[in-house]
C-alpha cells in the first residue's frame, strides 16, 4: 500500500540533487568513529581525581555565575570592529510608533518612483 | 471640475491623518490620525458611487430615475464598523498605556529596547 | 465616572426610552430602510451611553454586569453564523436565504417593481439584522462601560 | 447517505466551513468556559481539529489540479462576479495548511503555558477568531473580503500581543501593532477602492481579467505591495515585528508567524494573480523589488539579531531575515518568469521560495515555543542571565537543536533543502544574490549558535537549580513541530512534488485561476 521508493528519492533541484537518507548514513558512520576514538580516551580518565578539575593557570576557580560567558560578549571583537553598522542600525530601531509609519511612507514613495518613474525611464531609452 | 472637490478632500483627508500620525507626539492625536486616515477612505468609496443626479439606493418608493450605486456604500458600512473596533481597542490600549507610564507622550515611554 | 447633575440625569432618563425605540426601529426595518444591525444597534448603544455619563460607571456597574453583556454579545454572533449555517442545512450554500418564498416569517415575496414597503419580507435577512444589532448594542456598550470603569478617577476607586 | 457521499458533500461545502468553523467556536467559547476550564480547553482543541481535518480533505483534493469555487448565498452559479466567493487554489490550500497546524500546536501548546492566567475565555476566542482571519485571508477571492479577513485577524492578533496587560512593553506593542496594521489595511482598502472605481469589480478574477495595468493600477500595486509588505514585516517596515513577537505570550507569537505569511501570501496573490493580465516590464521590475527588499531584509534582520540579548527579540529578529528568503525566491521567479531560457530556474526559484514559507513557520514557531518553555520555567528571558540549562531541561534542549539547525539551513532539517533551492536558482540569476543569501544562512547560525551557549550551556547556575523540564503539553506541542521538521528534512522530495510544486503552478498560473470564475477568458499561460 505505501511505497518506498518515493520516499528514497534523490531531490534534483534543477541544477543539483540533494539526498538526505545517504547524508544521514554518513553523519551516523562519522559519529560511531567519533564514539570509537572516545573510548580510547576514556579509558585513562579517572574520576574524582585532579583529571576532573578545571585549571586555569594555577589561578583559583572563580564562581560559576562569572565563568558562564554572557550572552553579550559573544561575538564581542565582530560587533566592536562593525560598531559603526550596529550603531546606526540602533539608532534606526527608535522603538517610537511614529518612525514605524514614517518607513512605510518612505517605502511607498520609493516604490512609487521605481514602478512609475523607472519604467518611463526605461521606455525613454 | 466641481466633482473633482470630493478626490481632493480624500487627498487632504489622508495627508492630514498621516501628518498626524507621523509627527504628533500625543497618542490620542495619533489615534486621531488614523481615524482621518480612515475617514478619508471612506469619504473616497462613497464618492466612487456617486452619479450625478442619483438618489438614495432605496427601492420601495422610489420615484424613478438613476440610483446611486449601493455597493461602495455597503463597503463604507463595512469600513466603517471595522473602524469602531480598531478604535475601541487603541483607546482601551492607550489608557493601560497611561496607566503605566502616566504619560501619553511617546517620546517619554519606554522607548527602544537593546 | 461619577453621576452628572439631576438636571442631566432627568432629561436622558425622559430621552433614553425614545432612543432606544427610534435604534430597534432601525434594526428592524433594516431590510426596507438604510440602517440595519450595526446602525440601530449603534443607536441603541450610544442611549446606554448616554446613560452611563449621566448616572455615572459606577452606579451603572452595580445594576449591568460586563459578564452578562458579552454572553448577549456571544448569543448575537453564534445566532448570525448559525442563520448562515442553516443556509447550508436547509437550502443549498452557506449564506442562503432560505425562507424567501417560504411565505412563513419574512418568507413572503414582494411584487416587482417599487411600491410600499411590507415589513414580512427578506427572508433571513431580517433575522440576521436582529442577531447583529444584539450583538452591536451588548458589545459597543460593553467597551463604553469598561472604558469608563477602567478610567475612573483614583478617589473613586476608594 | 453513505460515507463517500458525507465525504463529497463536506469537501464541496468546505471552503466556507473552513472558516465558519472557528468562528462559530470562537463566539461558544465564553459560554462554554463558564462551564469548566478543561472543557473548554478540549473544545477549542476540537474545534481547531476539526478545522484542520477540514483543510486536510480540501487541500488533498485541491493538490490533484482542481481549484474550488463556492459562492456565497445562492444556488444559481450564473453571475459568480458580482458575489462574495471563495476559490482555493493549491496556493491558497498550502497556506491554509501552514495556519492550521500553526493555530492548532498554539492552543495544545497553551494549555499548560497559559494556565495561570485569568480572562482565559477572552484568549481562546481571539485565537479562534485569529485562526478565522488567517483561513478566510488565505481562501477569499474577493479582494475586499481579503481587506476585511486582515482587519478581523489585526485587531484579534493585536489584542493577544497586548494580552500581558499587566506588562507596560506588552500594551505598548499591541498599540504599535494595531496602529501599523490598520494604516496598512487602510492603504490596501484605497487601492481596494481604486480598483473597484475603474473595473466595477471586487473580484480577483475579475480584475486581473480586465487589468490594462493604467496609472492608477501602478499606484494601487505601489499601496498593495507596500502595505502587505509592512504587514509581513519586510526591512525597513519591520520594526512593529520584533516589539510585537518579543512582548506576546510565545503560543500567540507562533499564531503571530502566521498572520505574517498570510500577509507574504497577498503580496505574492497580487503580483502574480491580479496583476498577471499585466505581465510585461511591469513583472521585471516588480520581481526586482521584490528581490532587493528581500537582500535588504536578511542582510539587515540578521545584523540586528546578532547584537540582541531578549530570547524572543533575537529570534523575531532572525524570523525577519527568513521572511528575506522567501521575498528573495518569489522575486527570482518573477523577474525570470517571462525569459522562456529560464523557466526552469524561475520555477525551482518559486518552488524553494513557496517550500521556505512553511519551513519558516515551522522553525521560527519551533524556536519561538522553546523560548516560551524556557520563559515558563524561568520566568527569565535575557540571555544574559540565562545559562547552563540544559542540564535541567533535556527536551527542550534537544528541541532547540532541531529548531537551531533548521532555521540556519542545516542539513537533513528542512530548511536546508528550501535553500539549497534557493541558492541555487538565484545563482544564475545573479551570484551575488546567491552570496549574500549564503552570507546571511551562515550569520543567522552563528546568531542562534550563540543563543544555545549562553542559554543552554555553561556550568549549572545556582538560581537555576530547581528548574524543572515543563509541562507535558508544551513538549508535545514541541515534539509535533519537531517532527514535522524531521520529516520534511529527511523526504524533501515528497513534499516538493506532492505539496510544493501545485502551489507554485497555481501561483504561475493565473489563468487557470481566472477561467475558474470566467470561463470564457482567454489570457493567461
Amino acid at each position: 500500500m505505501f511505497a518506498l521508493e518515493p520516499l528514497l528519492e534523490t531531490f534534483q533541484t534543477g541544477s543539483g540533487f540533494w539526498n538526505p537518507i545517504i547524508w544521514v548514513v554518513a553523519i551516523i558512520v562519522a559519529f560511531l568513529i567519533a564514539v570509537i576514538l572516545r573510548g580510547f580516551g576514556n579509558k585513562e580518565y579517572k574520576k574524582k581525581t585532579g583529571q576532573t578539575q578545571s585549571f586555569l593557570s594555577g589561578n583559583p576557580e572563580y564562581e560559576k555565575e562569572q565563568m558562564h560567558i554572557k550572552s553579550s560578549n559573544i561575538y564581542w571583537g565582530f560587533t566592536e570592529s562593525l560598531k559603526w553598522v550596529f550603531d546606526s542600525l540602533k539608532k534606526m530601531h527608535t522603538g517610537n510608533v511614529s518612525d514605524y509609519a514614517l518607513w512605510f511612507v518612505i517605502v511607498m514613495a520609493i516604490l512609487f518612483i521605481v514602478l512609475i518613474m523607472g519604467e518611463n525611464l526605461v521606455g525613454a531609452i | 471640475m466641481i466633482f473633482n472637490i470630493p478626490f481632493i478632500a480624500v487627498a487632504a483627508l489622508i495627508l492630514i491623518g498621516l501628518y498626524a500620525v507621523i509627527f504628533k507626539r500625543n497618542l490620542i492625536k495619533m489615534v486621531i490620525g488614523i481615524t482621518l486616515i480612515e475617514s478619508g477612505v471612506n469619504l473616497f468609496l462613497i464618492t466612487l458611487g456617486y452619479r450625478e443626479g442619483s438618489i438614495a439606493p432605496i427601492y420601495t418608493s422610489s420615484p424613478g430615475g438613476i440610483m446611486a450605486l449601493p455597493v461602495p456604500q455597503a463597503l463604507t458600512l463595512t469600513s466603517i464598523v471595522i473602524g469602531v473596533a480598531v478604535l475601541a481597542l487603541m483607546l482601551s490600549l492607550v489608557i493601560h498605556i497611561y496607566r503605566h507610564y502616566g504619560t501619553l507622550d511617546v517620546r517619554k515611554m519606554g522607548g527602544p529596547e537593546e | 465616572m461619577s453621576g452628572m447633575s439631576k438636571i442631566v440625569k432627568t432629561i436622558s432618563g425622559i430621552a433614553f426610552p425614545f432612543i432606544t425605540i427610534y435604534g430597534l426601529y432601525v434594526i428592524a426595518h433594516g431590510h426596507l430602510t438604510p440602517g440595519g444591525g450595526f446602525q440601530g444597534g449603534a443607536i441603541v448603544a450610544s442611549g446606554c451611553a448616554m446613560v452611563l455619563v449621566s448616572y455615572g460607571s459606577i452606579w451603572i456597574m452595580d445594576r449591568v454586569k460586563e459578564k452578562n453583556l458579552s454572553i448577549l454579545e456571544s448569543l448575537g454572533a453564534i445566532c448570525f453564523i448559525l442563520l448562515a449555517i442553516l443556509g447550508l442545512g436547509f437550502g443549498t450554500v452557506f449564506f442562503n436565504n432560505f425562507l424567501v418564498g417560504t411565505n412563513s416569517l419574512f418568507g413572503v415575496v414582494p411584487a416587482a417593481g417599487s411600491g410600499l414597503a411590507d415589513i414580512n419580507t427578506g427572508g433571513v435577512i431580517p433575522l440576521m439584522n436582529f442577531a447583529v444589532g444584539l450583538k452591536v448594542i451588548a458589545g459597543l456598550f460593553g467597551i463604553v462601560l469598561v472604558m469608563a470603569y477602567a478610567s475612573r478617577t483614583k478617589e473613586e476607586k476608594k | 447517505m453513505n460515507v463517500a457521499d458525507l465525504i463529497d458533500l463536506l469537501l464541496q461545502h468546505s471552503p466556507a466551513l473552513i472558516v465558519a468553523v472557528p468562528l462559530l467556536g470562537a463566539f461558544i467559547t465564553p459560554l462554554i468556559s463558564r462551564l469548566n476550564d478543561k472543557v473548554r480547553n478540549i473544545f477549542v482543541i476540537l474545534t481547531l481539529g476539526l478545522t484542520a481535518s477540514l483543510v486536510f480533505l480540501l487541500a488533498s483534493d485541491v493538490f490533484t489540479g482542481n481549484i474550488h469555487t463556492y459562492i456565497f448565498g445562492s444556488q444559481d452559479l450564473a453571475l459568480p462576479v458580482v458575489r462574495i466567493l471563495f476559490e482555493v487554489d493549491a496556493m491558497s490550500a498550502f497556506m491554509a495548511i501552514i495556519s492550521v497546524i500553526l493555530s492548532l500546536v498554539a492552543v495544545i501548546y497553551s494549555w499548560s503555558f497559559m494556565k495561570e492566567n485569568t480572562g482565559l475565555d477572552k484568549y481562546y476566542t481571539l485565537i479562534l477568531l485569529m485562526t478565522a482571519g488567517m483561513l478566510g485571508m488565505e481562501l477569499t477571492g474577493d479582494l475586499f473580503n481579503f481587506f476585511v479577513f486582515l482587519e478581523i485577524t489585526s485587531i484579534s492578533s493585536a489584542a493577544l500581543v497586548a494580552f500581558w496587560t499587566n506588562k507596560a512593553k506588552s500594551v505598548e506593542a499591541g498599540f504599535k501593532y494595531i496602529v501599523i496594521s490598520t494604516i496598512g489595511a487602510l492603504f490596501i482598502l484605497f487601492s481596494v477602492a481604486m480598483f473597484y472605481g475603474q473595473y466595477n469589480a471586487l473580484n480577483m478574477a475579475m480584475i486581473a481579467s480586465a487589468i490594462q495595468y493604467t496609472f492608477l493600477d501602478k499606484i494601487a500595486l505601489v499601496l498593495l505591495i507596500a502595505a502587505l509588505a509592512m504587514k509581513a514585516g519586510v526591512v525597513p517596515m519591520h520594526m512593529w515585528l520584533p516589539d510585537a513577537y518579543g512582548k506576546a505570550p510565545s503560543s500567540v507569537t507562533l499564531i503571530l508567524v502566521g498572520t505574517t505569511q498570510a500577509s507574504l501570501y497577498g503580496v505574492f496573490r497580487v503580483c502574480f494573480t491580479i496583476y498577471g493580465g499585466a505581465i510585461n516590464l511591469s513583472s521585471i521590475s516588480v520581481g526586482w523589488i521584490l528581490v532587493i527588499l528581500g537582500i535588504i531584509t536578511m542582510l539587515l534582520g540578521v545584523a540586528m539579531a546578532i547584537i540582541q540579548t531578549d530570547f524572543k527579540r533575537l529570534i523575531a529578529f532572525g524570523a525577519v531575515a527568513e521572511i528575506g528568503y522567501m521575498l528573495l525566491g518569489i522575486g527570482t521567479g518573477l523577474v525570470v518568469m517571462l525569459n522562456p531560457e529560464m523557466t526552469a530556474t524561475g520555477l525551482a526559484a518559486m518552488k524553494g521560495g513557496i517550500f521556505h514559507i512553511m519551513n519558516d513557520a515551522l522553525d521560527v514557531g519551533l524556536l519561538f515555543l522553546v523560548a516560551g518553555a524556557i520563559y515558563y520555567a524561568t520566568k527569565e528571558t535575557s540571555l544574559n542571565k540565562l545559562g547552563g540549562l540544559a542540564r535541567n531541561m533535556k527536551y527542550t534542549t534537544v528541541f532547540f537543536i532541531i529548531g537551531l539547525l533548521a532555521v540556519s539551513g542545516m542539513p537533513p532539517m528542512n530548511g536546508f533543502a528550501s535553500k539549497l533551492l534557493i541558492y541555487e536558482s538565484t545563482y544564475q540569476l545573479n551570484p551575488i544574490l546567491s552570496i549574500i543569501a549564503i552570507l546571511s544562512s551562515i550569520m543567522l547560525l552563528a546568531v542562534f549558535v550563540k543563543v544555545f551557549h549562553s542559554a543552554f550551556l555553561g556550568p549549572a547556575l545556582p538560581k537555576f537549580e530547581n528548574v524543572k523540564e515543563v509541562p507535558k503539553s508544551m513538549l508535545i506541542a514541541m515534539g509535533a513541530i519537531a517532527t514535522i521538521i524531521i520529516i520534511f528534512g529527511l523526504f524533501p522530495e515528497l513534499i516538493i512534488n506532492n505539496i510544493v510544486e501545485p502551489a507554485a503552478n497555481a501561483l504561475v498560473n493565473y489563468g487557470g485561476y481566472v477561467r475558474e470564475v470566467i470561463p470564457s477568458f482567454t489570457g493567461g499561460v
